[in-house]
């Protein structure tokens, strides 16, 4: 993405931020615009490199003997997928791209509160990246993603602490993103722009930052805790000394649980942004909406004990923690029952995000409704550790997360890059992900039933025949993401030249040019209409309680 | 290629488990029908260019959101209290089944019946009759999983945990590690066989007779020296063990634990962990001396010491516990 | 809300009370109070740590937002420990079924 | 701090340069304080899990915490605590002196305050070295060569008097060190601030690099550092009653 050579025929642009092109202006920026372009890389090649290690898995599991990679290879290769897909995809992506690019235009700011902290927030995440990378290169780590001791702190190899230091780094850059978001949405807002006129993206990034800077430091000293106890030998995790490995896993859940809700939650955003747009409607409900993002945030903190139903925790605690799971699947109930009254009455055009956020409703609703059976402790005992838990999480995670992702690149791709993408071809890789994802992730639903165990290099026949599907399923998925990144390099060069505003859409981001100048707006703006106030016949004007 | 959709339904509690799924499911397939049925219908007809009346009437919205908060709410509630019951039942193993010392170690499964014999990776069961497990690890976290009963559970190194489950269909079912442990999580792997009653027993006498963990037990009991305090009236002063097991027993600092194998188990291993009121802190520990198998015998043997009969084994003194005063309740 | 800006005599008097307050503490800690000994300490530390966030750190005298962020942040080092204690408390109440828990006989 | 975008102007508010995406002082004083406030709410989190896992040893080991909490020297602590409190007045008076634009004596009290977080960190040292000059030091003997573990048995401590054996007293020792040392690190992170902030402060031109606001910030920090030592103190030092009747 660096030069923008102006075509002989179009007229030169005028100034933007993408105008300046020294490697200087780039790697030493203050502009929210463009560390959100420089996250956009980072995420874009780690997600490359997660893709590469779950095709070697699914390829391996294609036989039930596992004859592509070792045994030790194959725990390096799920590892390796879940660490990158986790901390350096699935966290950073919708909040550091889509997020550092479009929040302060929504919000009619000039740029975040603290533009270097937002520079280091990138450097702290390439860091982190490049220091796992290297754990990787220097023989990769076979503990999983989730680490658990005392595997991971006496018996794994030694690059174990490498490993750990480098999410330990990249942390840091999370909790200064969402330091960032939250101060940005509280004193950065322009005159007259109360909290119930934000648009939901920002709500939903600034539920985000809330778990980002909550929760994050927990998962910082565990890591710190899992890299002493491996150079010292004794540790508070280590059942020798008297300590309790069931400890690691109530600081881990702690954090990873409202972390697999930072992944969901801006997802949720771009949704509610798409859905109004292409519905040409008010969103429905929406103090309902914004209020449930934030129960989903401060919710999520306190259901982290049902991922240990099995694993020793009291099973009074048990019960707490399941409860307490249904109740924090009711916001999540009340987004989608609005998402399907706001289509209700609209007039609704299929444009590739149109399309990214419809499979989004459907494929995210299936995922929590799995989750309420994995929160039924009776159940989960059986499915527990199995291929069931990994199809809940992959429908949440990329039926939901990464349509949501795509949705939002194609949506605000005019705006970020000055250029349009051709529709049709998005529209085909959308329907492509959808066939692909859900051939690949169902069948693991019913062979985790079955009793598939999760992270098996080697499996008894009869799963065979759902390993074959699901591979057959991640190749089409695999087809599914390579043609955004055909077409997206395409229109750099020779896409249509975007208007301003070219999905007619409502909201601040819209009012400045695409791209945008490098100070977003000449002068603050004023007047703030309510958020999505699309004009549909006979509907009297919207009285947000403000 | 068969392709099964459910595993076999081979214990008591799996047909439980089974309607619940089915509730569950029956739950999801509504609320997909409830949410995805309605956008379908809305983004064919609402399409855009679609001359259709969409006149808006604002009013409806605060009821509309209550109900579909209460539904959903209910029926969340609704499921979690079908749940509770089932996995209150799961987790609590009648007091008349057969206790099978299971020890999961680094890629293997190690199983010892109360009569000795032992088995690697294989574990023989009679059909009809409540079987609970007693299991621990020797180096990382497994879990002992049997699909076809619905019912696993992690095994801890240092710490002691249960599963029980009563098998009723006969035949061959596998058994798998469900929590990663290693480069070969994926061959700690094994069959559970079911046997009727007579040909279990049958089963037992065949092959290498070994000594009951009970026995090997009170053979370690001894040689460790425990007896010399806690058996007889000897100098040290500490708790005797007749009648131990399942006791309330106070701790210093005024809370009580029920003696439990995890209790006994502990108490060998970390002595001041729990220490029991009125006693000085004074049991060496024997972390490092004692391994996985004799731990559990031992803990079988204290279990044999007078557990429920109401007289002593001979030689074993009577049973000295903090005074009868500091009674608690049951525990809830 | 006290709004007058702090002066060198209110720091003072609150430094006067932290040193009394880290006596108090260290005296009462040499005698045995068995489990009332902990809460005491830690009734002490909570007087100190209000002390030092009120006026040292201006939380009395900044916006109201500050104390929202101060709160909102113990609040979840409250959340930490008592969802993980309530894990540790109960996890010995065991399942076992009544005939189990008899009381055994006393001295 | 001065970068391209900062509107400087005169006098005590020369102590506070605007930077460009802020409209105001007020707005921009108040984001960096939140700002700050937050950055505290993660450290409480961080120290926060720490905490915890001193909870679980203390709830699953209590003889074994009351026994080792008497073999730290109570006086160096009680000392320690004063001079940190102490050092937070010094930081708060530093930070009303600053806003009064009294720079001289504000740089004065910040360096009083960073002298005493170094009288902290030489307290702290001369302690880690009494207490693993007695063979406290978890893994390893009173002369620093390692222990070989089978499974945390090493001769050390207390079983001489009959006390209980050793293994848990290494996670309270082991407890100990990770705390206070994660605590002295802070403490040094923070001194190092003070001192860098005393010396900017001494010539008050308007241009200053130590802005009014990085000042309270680093008040804001130094205060939490103490904050969190005001709990690690009861919780290490007076877990066991010292006076024998």
């Amino acid at each position: 993405m660096n030069a923008l050579p102006a075509t002989r025929r179009e007229p030169p642009e005028e100034a933007n931020y993408l105008s300046a092109h020294t490697l200087r202006s780039w790697l030493l920026t203050t502009d929210h615009k463009r560390i959100g372009l420089l996250f956009l890389f980072g995420i874009i090649g780690y997600f490359l490199i997660g893709t590469a290690a779950a095709a070697l898995v699914r390829l391996d599991l294609v036989t039930p003997q596992g004859d592509l990679l070792s045994a030790e290879m194959y725990n390096r290769m799920f590892t390796l997928h879940g660490v990158v897909m986790v901390w350096f995809f699935l966290i950073p992506s919708i909040p550091s791209v889509l997020g550092n690019f479009v929040l302060p235009l929504m919000i009619g700011a000039r740029d975040v509160a603290f533009p270097r902290l937002n520079l280091l927030s990138w450097y702290l995440f390439m860091i982190g990246g490049g220091v796992t990378l290297y754990a990787i290169l220097a023989g990769g780590v076979d503990t999983g993603w989730t680490f658990y001791t005392p595997y991971s702190t006496t018996y794994a190899n030694p690059q174990v602490v490498t490993m750990v230091a480098g999410i330990f780094i990249n942390g840091f850059s999370s909790i200064l993103t969402g330091l960032n978001f939250i101060i940005t949405t509280h004193k950065l807002r322009a005159p007259g722009l109360t909290w119930f006129r934000l648009p939901l993206f920002v709500w939903t990034l600034y539920a985000t930052a809330l778990i980002l800077v909550l929760a994050t430091p927990v998962l910082a000293m565990l890591l710190l805790l899992v890299a002493v106890e491996r150079f010292w030998g004794i540790g508070v995790f280590d059942p020798a000394q008297g300590g309790d490995p069931i400890l690691f896993q109530h600081l881990f859940w702690f954090y990873s649980h409202p972390a697999v809700y930072i992944m969901i939650l801006p997802g949720m955003g771009v949704v509610s942004e798409l859905v109004t747009c292409f519905a040409r409607k008010r969103l429905f409900g929406y103090p309902f909406v914004a209020g449930a993002s934030v129960a989903i945030a401060v919710l999520g903190f306190l259901v982290w004990g049902h991922h240990m139903f099995v694993s020793g925790q009291s099973i009074y605690s048990g019960f707490v923690f399941s409860l307490l799971s249904y109740m924090v699947a009711i916001p999540s109930a009340i987004k989608v029952f609005n998402w399907t009254a706001t289509l209700y009455k609209g007039s609704i055009s299929f444009e590739t995000p149109m399309l990214y956020a419809i499979g989004f409703i459907g494929l995210f609703t299936a995922g929590g409704l799995t989750g309420l059976m994995l929160a039924a402790t009776a159940v989960d005992v059986h499915v527990s550790d199995t291929y069931f838990v990994v199809a809940h999480f992959h429908y949440i995670m990329v039926g939901g997360m990464v349509l949501a992702f795509m949705g939002g690149l194609h949506y605000w791709w005019p705006k970020i890059t000055g250029r349009m993408y051709p529709d049709l071809a998005g529209r085909l890789a959308a329907v492509v992900t959808f066939i692909g994802f859900n051939l690949t992730f169902f069948p693991q639903f019913v062979m985790g039933y079955l009793g598939m165990p999760r992270r098996y290099h080697s499996y008894p026949e009869e799963f065979q025949f759902y390993h074959i599907l699901s591979t057959a399923g991640a190749s089409i998925l695999g087809v599914g993401y390579l043609l955004p990144v055909v077409y997206f390099l395409w229109s750099l060069k020779r896409g249509k030249r975007a208007p301003a505003n070219p999905w007619d859409a409502r909201g601040l981001e819209w009012t400045v040019a695409s791209p945008p100048p490098t100070h977003n707006f000449h002068d603050i703006p004023e007047g703030i209409r309510p958020p999505y106030d699309y004009p549909t016949p006979a509907t009297p004007p919207f009285t947000s309680p403000s | 290629m068969k392709f099964p959709l459910l595993p076999d339904q081979a214990s008591l509690g799996a047909g439980e488990v089974d309607r619940l799924m089915l509730l569950l499911l029956g739950v999801t397939v509504f609320f997909l029908l409830v949410t995805a049925g309605p956008i379908l219908v809305f983004c064919f007809r609402y399409r855009r260019g679609n001359r259709v009346n969409r006149v808006l009437d604002p009013r409806g919205g605060f009821r509309l959101e209550l109900t579909w908060t209460l539904i959903p709410l209910t029926i969340a509630l609704g499921l979690f209290g079908a749940s509770a019951a089932v996995y209150f039942r799961q987790r609590h193993p009648p007091e008349d089944a057969i206790e099978i010392h299971v020890i999961g170690r680094q890629w293997m499964w190690k199983v010892q019946h109360p009569q000795g014999k032992r088995e690697i990776n294989e574990l023989h069961l009679p059909a009809g009759v409540p079987i609970k497990l007693l299991m621990t690890s020797q180096d990382v976290i497994h879990s002992f999983f049997i699909p076809a009963f619905r019912m696993k559970q992690d095994v801890l190194p240092g710490w002691l945990t249960t599963q029980w489950f009563v098998p009723t269909k006969t035949g061959s079912f596998p058994l798998f590690c469900a929590e990663y442990c290693g480069t070969d999580h994926s061959r700690m792997v094994g069959h559970v066989t079911v046997m009727p009653r007579p040909e279990y027993v049958q089963w037992l006498t065949t092959g290498v007779q070994e000594e009951s963990p009970a026995l090997a037990g009170e053979r370690r009991f001894r040689q460790l020296g425990c007896s010399g305090c806690h058996v007889g009236q000897s100098a040290v002063r500490a708790p005797a063990l007749n009648g131990v097991f399942g006791s309330v027993v106070p701790l210093q600092g005024g809370r009580t634990v029920i003696a439990d194998e995890r209790y006994l188990r502990d108490s060998i291993l970390l002595p001041n962990k729990e220490i029991v009121d009125g006693y000085a802190p004074m049991m060496p520990s024997y972390q490092g001396q004692i391994s996985e198998e004799e731990l559990l015998a031992l803990v079988a043997y204290l279990k044999s010491l007078g557990a429920g009969s109401a007289g002593n084994a001979p030689g074993v003194a009577a049973p000295v516990f903090a005074p009868a005063s500091r009674q608690e309740g049951g525990a809830p | 809300m006290k709004a007058t800006e702090p002066t060198l005599r209110t720091f003072a008097t609150v430094w006067a009370a932290l040193m009394v307050l880290l006596a108090l503490t260290v005296g009462v800690a040499l005698f045995d109070l068995g489990p009332l000994s902990l809460a005491v300490a830690l009734v002490i530390a909570v007087t100190k740590a209000v002390l030092i966030l009120l006026v040292f750190m201006h939380v009395r005298y900044g916006s109201r937002e500050v104390l929202v962020f101060a709160g909102a942040a113990y609040l979840w080092l409250a959340i930490l420990l008592v969802g993980t204690f309530h894990d540790y408390v109960t996890r010995n109440w065991l399942p076992g079924p009544p005939a189990q828990r008899r009381q055994s006989s006393g001295r | 701090m001065n970068d391209p975008g900062t509107r400087s102007g005169g006098g005590a508010e020369g102590m506070e340069p605007l930077h460009s995406h802020f409209a105001s002082r007020e707005q921009q004083r108040e984001a960096t304080t939140l700002g700050m406030w937050l950055f505290l709410a993660t450290e409480i989190l961080f120290f926060g899990a720490l905490f915890l896992a001193y909870a679980y040893v203390r709830w699953s080991f209590p003889a074994v915490v009351q026994q080792a909490s008497r073999h730290l020297e109570l006086v160096m602590g009680t000392i320690n605590t004063g001079v940190l409190l102490t050092s937070s007045f010094a930081m708060a008076v530093g930070v009303l002196f600053a806003e009064q634009g009294r720079h001289r004596a504000a740089a004065k009290a910040l360096a009083a305050t960073a002298l005493m977080g170094v009288a902290f960190l030489m307290i702290k040292g001369s302690e880690y070295a009494a207490v693993i000059h007695e063979g406290f030091l978890p893994g390893f003997t009173a002369n620093l060569e390692p222990v070989s573990r089978p499974g945390g048995g090493y001769a050390g401590l207390l079983s001489e008097g009959g006390g209980p054996v050793p293994g848990q007293e290494e996670l309270f020792f082991w407890l100990y060190f990770v705390m206070t040392g994660i605590h002295a690190i802070h403490v040094a992170i923070g001194v190092g601030m003070l001192t860098l902030l005393a010396w900017w402060m001494r010539k008050p031109h308007p241009a200053s690099r130590a802005s009014l606001n990085t000042v309270r910030n680093a008040g804001l920090y130094w205060h939490f550092v103490d904050l969190v030592w005001v709990f690690l103190f009861p919780l290490l030092y007076l877990a066991g009653h010292r006076f024998q009747p």
